[in-house]
């Protein structure tokens, strides 16, 4: 039942892109950026499905520390890995984008800078993850770094707001932003690409999870035998 | 009321249950000695009572309270493996240092006390670095002993000790018990300790496979709960 | 007893251990006069150029300097497991936290108000200009490295690898509080006061310090006690 | 059985343990981007100035990532006193350091391998326009900083304070390796080959490293034995 | 010739002897126990006869070699403390290490050997990390006995073990000795050593105290020794 569920969803998300990318490739290219523009359809909505996926660590890993319950802590385990994954995503296709309209692959303002300091945090996260063994332990180290981890989060977000940046400002839902209606829809309408990739996310995050219960399953077997 | 009351601990380590649902009970002025063999979870019973690690379930109580309570805390001495004073410290700045933390309401006549009951207080300023293994013993004994605690839980205190050693830390635990002072260990040295004991516990795989007075068969064959109780 | 008595009595106890025998401290300024000299190979330093990027190199020295001081904060209890008989007194968490991170703001204060005029020499840096300013941006600042430094070495004086984990924990943790410390003293080096455009950094660093410290103090417990 | 078979039993051992888990050789890879991310605020990457002294930045990065697996070269002995039994061995010392600083060589040229496009991704530099000399500074670059590692890794494995030691001995010892990098890579970074004024840098580096084998294999017998 | 003979040994650390004009030969087949207090020199003695530390004057002879020669390192066995076996590699891949760099002509059957011997050959591919406490003791003297080492340094080879774990030792100690295997052994615990031993020496303060074969009277009250010829 639940992985029917889960196929149903997956096949969704991949309808939607198939959508999605159809009718970004119909738009009009941008008047001074030409086609490398159209990389904001999916450079948004990643940096936005990352953000999300960490603020749910967050709450996964206050929980945790409340309940002792280790579901919420394979949750945030999950999450964190595939939050990484659409950072990177973020990042890559930043780089890109940067590279052509810029000139080089990376500018070091507040922007970028936190955000790969916020990839590398996380990083960092699944690092002492495997450095602990003892399970208990693990979740409530990780648990608590996971909190500390999440500051620099409304940084990423604040960045272009407080500080001059190279990064473009906001855009989106501003008063002075010149973004086209049918634009913003396909980003952030109902079908839009950000529906899409938090399908995504959340279809991994759900595989992640079933791994990561087996594996847990795994270690106590293993364990017990040791024992013996 | 016991003074101490070990009701229905688990402690997982993640899925491996190192304690199961372990209960025990201590009386004012017992001293319960815990044996098992190796990895059967004495130490980690040991740190669930001392509120060093949080029990999965069940729980533990001190004269009616939690381990983590500020007032629990108080009656409660810990010697674990390490001597937990300090090596740059001086031997009397490290009382002066846990009397401060224990908030004793004479902090400079207690260390000065139990200097003196321990033997140090010729060597009250020494940096403990400079101090024998011996003389670090005593004052991790002092230390231990310092706020009076009622409680005393004691991780294999006799290995690697001498005999010389073994005899002045027998002493010192049978004037506690005397005192109506409380006494839970760890060991694997059954004749020295069943010879302070008056209750045995045996752990098994984290569970307890007996628990009971100590009995005059056990101080003259001391293998003698293993090959009952145990597994052989 | 008072939350902040217990916490003066740890804090009391760090500094008489640490004065002592003056490890960490020798240690960490020998070692930010070493990075010294490695990023004089580097840069000229005698170019106008390093100059205007003096305030950032000074605090990458100050990070990697004290962070030695910092690791041995909880480090220190390890040899002979005084980290279970502090847990065992009955003090909470959040003194023998605050009581660390202040001893540790004392030692790593000290040991950068020496590093100052020393740097100055070296790279040629006036840097009493904007004497005030930069001391609060010191303050600030430090307190934020002193924070972290001293919760990662909490979180990770159990675990296997710590000297290994520490620094993959510490320095992007760092990130903000140093983006922050090194804007401001880059401006305040360059002789000129903290102006509007640089007030939104001195607020970040002022919001962290707070927010860290919160968070710390009510993590603390829960990850020494577990 | 011969001195060069014994060594290659320790690489092959410690290559083994530390590719099981990864830990040292992933913290270092961190640990250098954590240090490119720390430098960039002070330097504005994208000025001429700072591609310039890219090549000095470069090895500073180089240093302070690679003695995360250097320190954890003997470090890694010690939790089970594995170094006693390595000692009690039929082997030499010189062999058994030379095992360990082949394999920290390994795993150290595999971390500045991946860090180099990275690196110029970042600070906007292109490194491939000298890349075979680039690779002869960077082998005997890093076999010079290998050795001194690995060494003063020897020295403080069974002292009180190593992590506070370490530092402290090895970077100041590590200068005129670095020194002789640094220039060397300067240049090439700058697109122009290793001309006449350089070639006593790369000599420099060279007779470094062979005087450094040969002490370093020489005394080490002493150290660890004592 | 002696298995190992220590003529007339000086440690100093600083100025301070740790051991004094030590004395003491062990011939093949003997069973040697080291005793005495705390901070008395056992394990530095030890140490200095394994070749790990030398000595300030004095020297010691394996066979009539150095401890250092490469002969005498292949002959000789050495259970300190610690298990030493990587956490990291399989029990197989550690034993193969160690048969590799003594040489042995062949590895892989040795390695097998022992494993089975020692009764680890199920777990064989499992990394040590993930043993139990008994797994790795197990491992530990499959390391120190692998390759057939003539002369046995143990430094208090049954502190923390339980009973069920101080047997299985006692019994492959037994077995080695007679296959005419010398065992230098250094401990607090007098009982389950003297059991084994053929000769005691009780140092005090570096010195060496008393020196002889073990008598009926030392097994019957181990605090014997102490008594008679240490400080009481
Ligand atoms: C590697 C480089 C880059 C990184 C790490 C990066 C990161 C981010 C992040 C984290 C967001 C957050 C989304 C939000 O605040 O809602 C974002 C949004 C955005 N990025 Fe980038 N970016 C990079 C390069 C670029 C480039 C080169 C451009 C175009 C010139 C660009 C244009 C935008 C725009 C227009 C937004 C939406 C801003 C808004 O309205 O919030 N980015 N980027
Ligand atoms: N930190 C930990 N992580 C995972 N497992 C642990 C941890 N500590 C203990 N264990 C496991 O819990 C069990 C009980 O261990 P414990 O140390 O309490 O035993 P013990 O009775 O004190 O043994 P010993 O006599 O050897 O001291 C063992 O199986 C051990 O492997
Ligand atoms: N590394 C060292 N530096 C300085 N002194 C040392 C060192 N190691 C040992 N000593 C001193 O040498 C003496 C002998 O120590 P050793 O460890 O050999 O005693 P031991 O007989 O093994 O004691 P124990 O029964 O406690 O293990 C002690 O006084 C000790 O303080
Ligand atoms: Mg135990
Ligand atoms: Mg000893």
């Amino acid at each position: 039942m639940r992985n029917n569920i889960l196929y149903g969803l997956g096949a969704a998300v991949i309808l939607l892109l198939v959508r999605d990318i159809n009718l970004i490739a119909g738009f009009p290219q941008e008047a001074s950026q030409g086609a490398i523009f159209k990389i904001i359809f999916f450079h948004v909505p990643m940096a936005i499905t990352a953000m999300l996926c960490s603020s749910v660590a967050l709450i996964a890993s206050v929980m945790f520390l409340i309940t002792r319950n280790f579901k919420y802590d394979a949750v945030a385990v999950a999450v964190t890995e595939v939050g990484l994954a659409f950072l990177l995503g973020n990042l890559v296709t930043g780089s890109i984008w940067a590279r052509i309209i810029w000139g080089v692959w990376w500018a070091w303002d507040v922007r970028l800078t936190s955000a790969l300091v916020c990839w590398l945090l996380y990083a960092g996260y699944l690092m002492l993850r495997r450095a602990i063994e003892e399970p208990t332990q693990r979740a409530v180290f990780a648990a608590c770094f996971s909190i500390f981890a999440f500051i620099d989060v409304p940084i990423v977000y604040l960045s272009i707001r407080l500080f001059r940046t190279q990064h473009p400002g906001p855009v989106f839902f501003t008063s002075n932003g010149s973004f086209p209606p049918d634009w913003t829809a396909a980003i952030f309408g109902p079908l839009g690409t950000l529906m899409a990739l938090m399908m995504l996310a959340t279809v991994l995050t759900v595989i992640r999870l079933s791994q990561e219960d087996s594996q847990r399953e795994l270690d106590s077997l293993r364990r017990m035998a040791h024992a013996m | 009321m016991s003074a101490v009351a070990i009701e229905g601990v688990w402690k997982f380590y993640g899925d491996y249950p190192a304690l199961r649902d372990v209960r025990l009970e201590a009386e004012r002025g017992a001293c319960l000695a815990l044996i098992g063999r190796n990895g059967a979870g004495k130490t980690t019973l040991l740190r669930v009572v001392a509120g060093f690690s949080r029990p999965g379930r069940g729980k533990v109580q001190i004269f009616g309270n939690e381990p983590r309570e500020t007032e629990t805390r108080r009656q409660m001495g810990f010697i674990g493996h390490g001597i937990s004073v300090y090596d740059e410290l001086s031997a009397f700045e490290n009382l002066m240092l846990y009397a401060k933390l224990y908030n004793l309401p004479n902090p400079k006549k207690s260390a000065m006390e139990w200097l003196e009951r321990t033997g140090l207080e010729r060597v009250r300023n020494g940096l403990v670095r400079e101090f024998s293994r011996g003389m670090r013993q005593r004052l991790a004994v002092a230390r231990a002993f310092l706020h009076e605690p009622t409680v005393l839980l004691l991780d294999e205190p006799f290995t690697a000790l001498d005999d010389k050693a073994i005899t002045v830390l027998q002493k010192l635990l049978k004037e506690a018990l005397a005192a109506g002072k409380t006494i839970v260990m760890s060991t694997h040295q059954l004749r020295e300790a069943l010879e302070l004991a008056t209750h045995v516990a045996l752990l098994n795989r984290g569970q307890v496979a007996f628990h009971g007075p100590r009995t005059p068969e056990m101080v003259s064959d001391p293998g003698y709960v293993y090959a009952r109780y145990g597994e052989g | 007893m008072g939350f902040f008595r217990q916490a003066l009595v740890i804090t009391v106890k760090d500094l008489r251990a640490e004065i002592r025998t003056k490890e960490a401290i020798n240690a960490s300024f020998a070692f930010a006069l070493v990075i010294l000299v490695l990023f004089s190979f580097a840069f000229d330093p005698l170019e106008d150029t390093t100059r205007d990027i003096s305030g950032g190199l000074l605090w990458i020295v100050f990070a990697f300097a004290g962070t030695l001081i910092l690791n041995r904060s909880f480090a220190r209890e390890l040899p002979n497991d005084c980290l279970d008989a502090l847990i065992a007194a009955p003090i909470s968490g959040a003194a023998l936290f605050l009581g660390k991170s202040v001893a540790n703001y004392l030692l790593l204060l000290a040991v950068e108000l020496v590093s100052l005029p020393v740097f100055g020499i070296f790279y040629n840096v006036r840097w009493t200009t904007q004497f005030w300013q930069l001391m609060l941006v010191l303050v600030l600042g430090t307190w934020g490295l002193t924070l972290i430094g001293t919760f990662c070495s909490a979180l990770t004086v159990n675990i296997r690898l710590r000297e290994v984990m520490l620094p993959m924990l510490t320095y992007p943790a760092l990130v903000p509080v140093l983006m922050g410390s090194m804007q401001l003293t880059m401006t305040l080096m360059a002789g000129k006061p903290i102006g509007p455009d640089m007030v939104p950094w001195l607020k970040l660093l002022a919001g962290f310090d707070l927010v860290f410290t919160a968070a710390s103090l009510v993590l603390v417990e829960i990850v020494l006690v577990g």
